[in-house]
């Protein structure tokens, strides 16, 4: 099923399971969400517990985290991650500070679904991949899926936890099918995938970027080189320690993301890496990243801003 | 419906303890106890008090910068208040939130936002999770005239208005937003007239007059609970000091003007009437010798409370 | 004071221009040439025409996610406006902006703001700067029903009220916002209305009716250059199609509130006015033809051109 | 002179200077900023040009920008950096973007200044250091000075940009004393400035974290160390030549700063000199900053999250 799918049934399965749980945000009952993930929820659910919201992200953000600490545990969804920059004052200084601030008082279970990286030609301002805006922001859980599995199973998990979540759904993946099992299951956080094992080099890949770090490793093969390839899967918590633990293998490390390079997650992974498996590093890290610019609309520029497949291999070519 | 005069003795009190806190804490801030500013409410207590005692117990109430008051109006403990503002370990939020961020679920004060017009969206969530989970509490949200001209007052209160959810957005007119006076932020003359823009009911009261906030709180409680939807009440009255406790509060403002607005002190006033309804003279120094009391004895308790411990900076984040 | 019967027939071109280069670029949509969503316009001419007719060529337009009308109706190059839109390098933003972000400063069009609501702030800077320059010009803000919701327009009118800056802020109500309608998203039923929460004239006007909105924009104009500072003017419109060239439009709305309102064609109503006060079918005809031309040579040519090179793509970003 | 001395010459003087400067922002006219940067510019320059807005960050963030657009050099203040969450979407998506997204035609000559780190009990809103919310943003510049000298001329500098630039004011040095030349200068963006000579560790300080390290520098030298002290002064453009320069020669580096640690400013300068130096590290890099909390009000707990000279001359001491 594709990931799309997979998160409409992770939803349903959810609101079944715990009649706290709502969804709300622009477009999402009558039209089912423009990408279609909360389809038939409305029929389902209802109206009250599948809110169609006006045009005002900070407000139905701020709505959704008064009622996350007063019982409920609303699924909110911003339509592009760009639009997060609307209400990042409720999501940076309310959702993720009130259970610190409030000594503990209050629990903040809000899970945030956002769209990134477009992919195409929706430009600057409709296509940013903003996770690191919020890296640096404790208490917010930062969830990243690259399967449809793991997005249903990471889903789950958010919607069960008792943190603000900011869920990043690659629009790049929307619709790759992959495997869901029949059974009920969730992912934990902090727990990074091995998607392939290798010996040379360490891959860090994330979102749309791990399939692409998939291929590579296919490619790299064939030059008989073998690459591990690590989707973290939660940027917060991190699971550093695998990556470290491939890293004192390979003793080489790349990281892959499509956020403008500078101030990217590529950042904040080397320096772990750096800190706790220095002595190990044969080589240089290398940051596969979008180049720092705005995405441009047009085709040929807008193609450059999404890191490929060669220059994955390129990277590791060079370091080897 | 009128409260009952064991009622407005108990209004009384509350006044009282909001002003006498609100000294004590000034008096604390000056004596460098206060780690963070503090903004005193003294001159407005008509408004927390008459809008909190039109209020259930089971009932949320949402404040800001300026809380301190609509905690005790709830009926939060001054002690435990005051060693929060202390930062104390004894204090509602661990020491961890301050004077500006006091506040304490267990009595239905959700939280204090100090970001200015935060908490009209938030309040609508509380509002819709108690629509949702059935009950039928209704939830208080505080904010200045200041607050009216930013995006969350708008974005806020057209949602709870849309939804018809139970909430009275109380705005607290003082007339200044820190330094810049309501005419000077905006050509509107009374902020209720904003209510409109929602199609919901905005009402002007004498801010001063604690039976006349309490008679619209009433009435809007009642729309709140009847399922009704929101109401925008609008209380005219004035900050007596200074923005903060650090704020002398007259390089913006002509003396004459706080000296006016000195002159028609909500407490006095309502002393007045109390004695007018019947009450004693004894009676009243009663309360205020009690109040006086309580108020010490929570400054004390504050004061002797220790601070939290190292192992306290990493709790509370998840 | 009503346009001359010359600048009429220049309202029908402009409305006509509109309709067929939608038209148009729906077209290369379908084909794959467009590579960004392309929201059109067609239903809503008589609001970007009349707007628009009311301006003089040195005052300023900031338009939104759907601002192809805007351009066309202040000025802007149809080849180059089309070009952009298809991405190319000789675009009004070199392909970088697209569809949603296609403007042309040098005509008065500063910029297309994608996010919705924003560029309500942005306008009240523009007349903010028209101010302080001194000059009379003018600047129109259009946005849609849907924007009227978000922050941005409450803060940002409340400003242009209190600085009284010369802005016209058109609503463009086409009754959806995506697929939400206007009374789900708000319990008001005039956005006009809101208007008096900044203490500024509402107006409400037929947006399907070119000289109504005309009227009204001229009015507002008058206004804010005589330092009466901003008009917000309601348009009642309707759009045909979907919210982007690949929505079909009907999961949300009735067929038949589509079909009522595609009866009301802004452009065959104003061709009946023309046609009453004198001109020809035979002029009429030969403005057809040629804009038809003309759309056709905006195609051709931005079909024609070159995709940015490569070492585009590092320019421009400081 | 102060820092606050100094900022407000700069201003007055770029105000003298250009008719088209102008200042906007909550409490800056009558009050002259409740930091008293903005004072006496309202009776200089008047009630046109030093203008108090409404509580509406969006809106005359928004206002600044659609005014620089069109041919002033607008000035806003924001009075805690944490608001600058409530003005994020103006920043990020159009101050940033419209160069590039409008091809050029536009350009956004906005300084956005405001204060970071409050570094006293006023809480986890109103404390934060968010600079790392806007190194993955490009278009704009972010300025970081350190000393009333660096205030002045980078302010300077800032408002004859053409680009939007961020100008971080740290609250804890804003009454710091310090020289400032009679005789007009600028200070170019992109020049780190060296504090002490050193061969033993480059320290890479941040904003208020530079007199603490340079402290640290005089501390260890009694133990016979020597600590080169960078302070980059801007982190976009980031002079990441003269920090490589100075690895290659010390060989190690800690980066100090007073936002949490993760997702900081130092893991972009690991990452960065761990691309450009790799082979002249003989260490991990340790990065000193913030714990991972919002910051609390309570005194004692409070302080643990501005690291302390100790805290940066323990880190040289593991390092060595
Ligand atoms: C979004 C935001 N901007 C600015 C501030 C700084 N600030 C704190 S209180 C205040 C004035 C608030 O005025 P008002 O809403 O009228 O409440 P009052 O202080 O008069 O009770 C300001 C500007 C803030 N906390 N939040
Ligand atoms: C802040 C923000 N939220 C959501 C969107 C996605 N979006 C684009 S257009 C649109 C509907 C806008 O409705 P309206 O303002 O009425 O304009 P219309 O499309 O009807 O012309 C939405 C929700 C956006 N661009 N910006
Ligand atoms: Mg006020
Ligand atoms: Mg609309």
């Amino acid at each position: 099923m594709s990931m799309v799918e997979a998160l409409r049934e992770a939803l349903a399965e959810e609101m079944r399971r715990d009649s706290s749980v709502i969804v709300m945000g622009e477009d999402v009952g009558v039209l089912g969400g423009i990408y279609r993930v909360t389809q038939g929820l409305l029929e389902e659910f209802g109206p009250e517990r599948v809110r169609d919201t006006p045009i005002s992200e900070e407000a139905f953000m701020g709505a959704a985290i008064g009622a996350a600490v007063t019982g409920l545990r609303p699924v909110v969804e911003i339509m592009y991650a760009d639009f997060l920059a609307n209400c990042m004052n409720q999501i940076v200084n309310f959702a993720a500070k009130m259970r610190y601030c409030s000594g503990g008082q209050l629990r903040v279970p809000v899970v945030v679904r956002t769209m990134v990286g477009h992919g195409r030609g929706h430009g600057g301002d409709h296509s940013q991949v903003p996770m690191t805006w919020f890296m640096n922001i404790p208490g917010l859980r930062l969830v990243a899926p690259s399967t449809p599995y793991d997005a249903k199973g990471l889903l789950k998990t958010a919607i069960r936890d008792d943190s603000p979540v900011l869920f990043f759904e690659p629009h790049l993946l929307y619709r790759v099918r992959g495997p869901v099992p029949e059974e009920e299951y969730t992912i934990p956080f902090g727990r990074a995938d091995i998607k392939r094992r290798g010996e040379d080099v360490t891959i860090v890949a994330v979102s749309a970027m791990v399939p692409r770090a998939v291929e590579a490793h296919e490619r790299l093969r064939e030059e008989g080189i073998t690459a591990e390839v690590i989707d973290p899967r939660t940027l917060n918590p991190l699971d550093i320690e695998t990556i470290v633990e491939s890293v004192k293998r390979t003793n080489r490390l790349i990281t892959v993301e499509y956020s403008p390079k500078t101030g990217g997650v590529g950042a904040e992974i080397a320096a772990l890496v750096v800190e706790r498996a220095f002595d190990y590093l044969d080589a240089p890290i290398i940051r596969v990243a979008a180049p720092d610019v705005p995405v441009p609309v047009s085709p040929p520029l807008g193609r450059m801003t999404v890191p490929t497949v060669e220059e994955i291999v390129e990277a590791v070519e060079a370091l080897l | 419906m009128a409260p009952s005069l064991d009622e407005m003795i108990q209004m009384y009190r509350k006044m009282l303890e909001i002003r006498r806190f609100e000294e004590a804490i000034a008096d604390l801030y000056h004596r460098g106890e206060v780690p963070s500013s503090a903004h005193l409410y003294i001159g407005q207590e008509a408004v927390a008090v008459g809008v909190c005692s039109a209020l259930r117990r089971d009932d949320y109430v949402l404040t800001t910068h300026r809380g301190h008051a609509h905690n005790i109006a709830k009926g939060v403990s001054m002690r435990r208040l005051a060693a929060e503002i202390l930062g104390k370990a004894t204090g509602l939020c661990k020491g961890k939130g301050g004077s500006m961020r006091a506040s304490s679920l267990a009595d239905g004060v959700v939280y204090a936002c100090p970001i200015v017009g935060s908490n009209i969206p938030i309040a609508a969530g509380v509002g819709l999770s108690i629509k949702l989970r059935g009950t039928d509490q209704v939830v208080a949200c505080f904010f200045g005239e200041g607050a009216s001209n930013i995006g969350d007052f708008h974005e806020g209160i057209n949602l709870a208005a849309l939804w018809r959810l139970p909430v009275l957005y109380v705005c607290e007119n003082n007339l200044y937003a820190l330094s810049v006076s309501q005419r000077r932020s905006t050509l509107v003359e009374d902020i209720a007239s904003r209510a409109s823009a929602y199609g919901i009911p905005g009402v002007v009261v004498d801010g001063n007059d604690v039976l006349a906030v309490y008679e619209a709180a009433r009435r809007a409680v009642e729309d709140a609970r009847g399922g009704r939807g929101p109401t925008l009440i609008e209380c005219k009255t004035y900050r007596w000091l200074g923005h903060h406790a650090g704020d002398p509060g007259f390089a913006y403002r002509p003396k004459e003007e706080v000296e006016a607005w000195r002159e028609r002190c909500p407490i006095k006033r309502f002393r007045r009437v109390l004695l007018s309804r019947g009450v004693t003279e004894e009676e009243l120094a009663s309360v205020e010798e009690e109040v006086e009391e309580a108020v010490r004895d929570a400054m004390d308790f504050a004061l002797e409370s220790p601070y939290p411990g190292p192992e306290e900076l990493l709790r509370d984040v998840y």
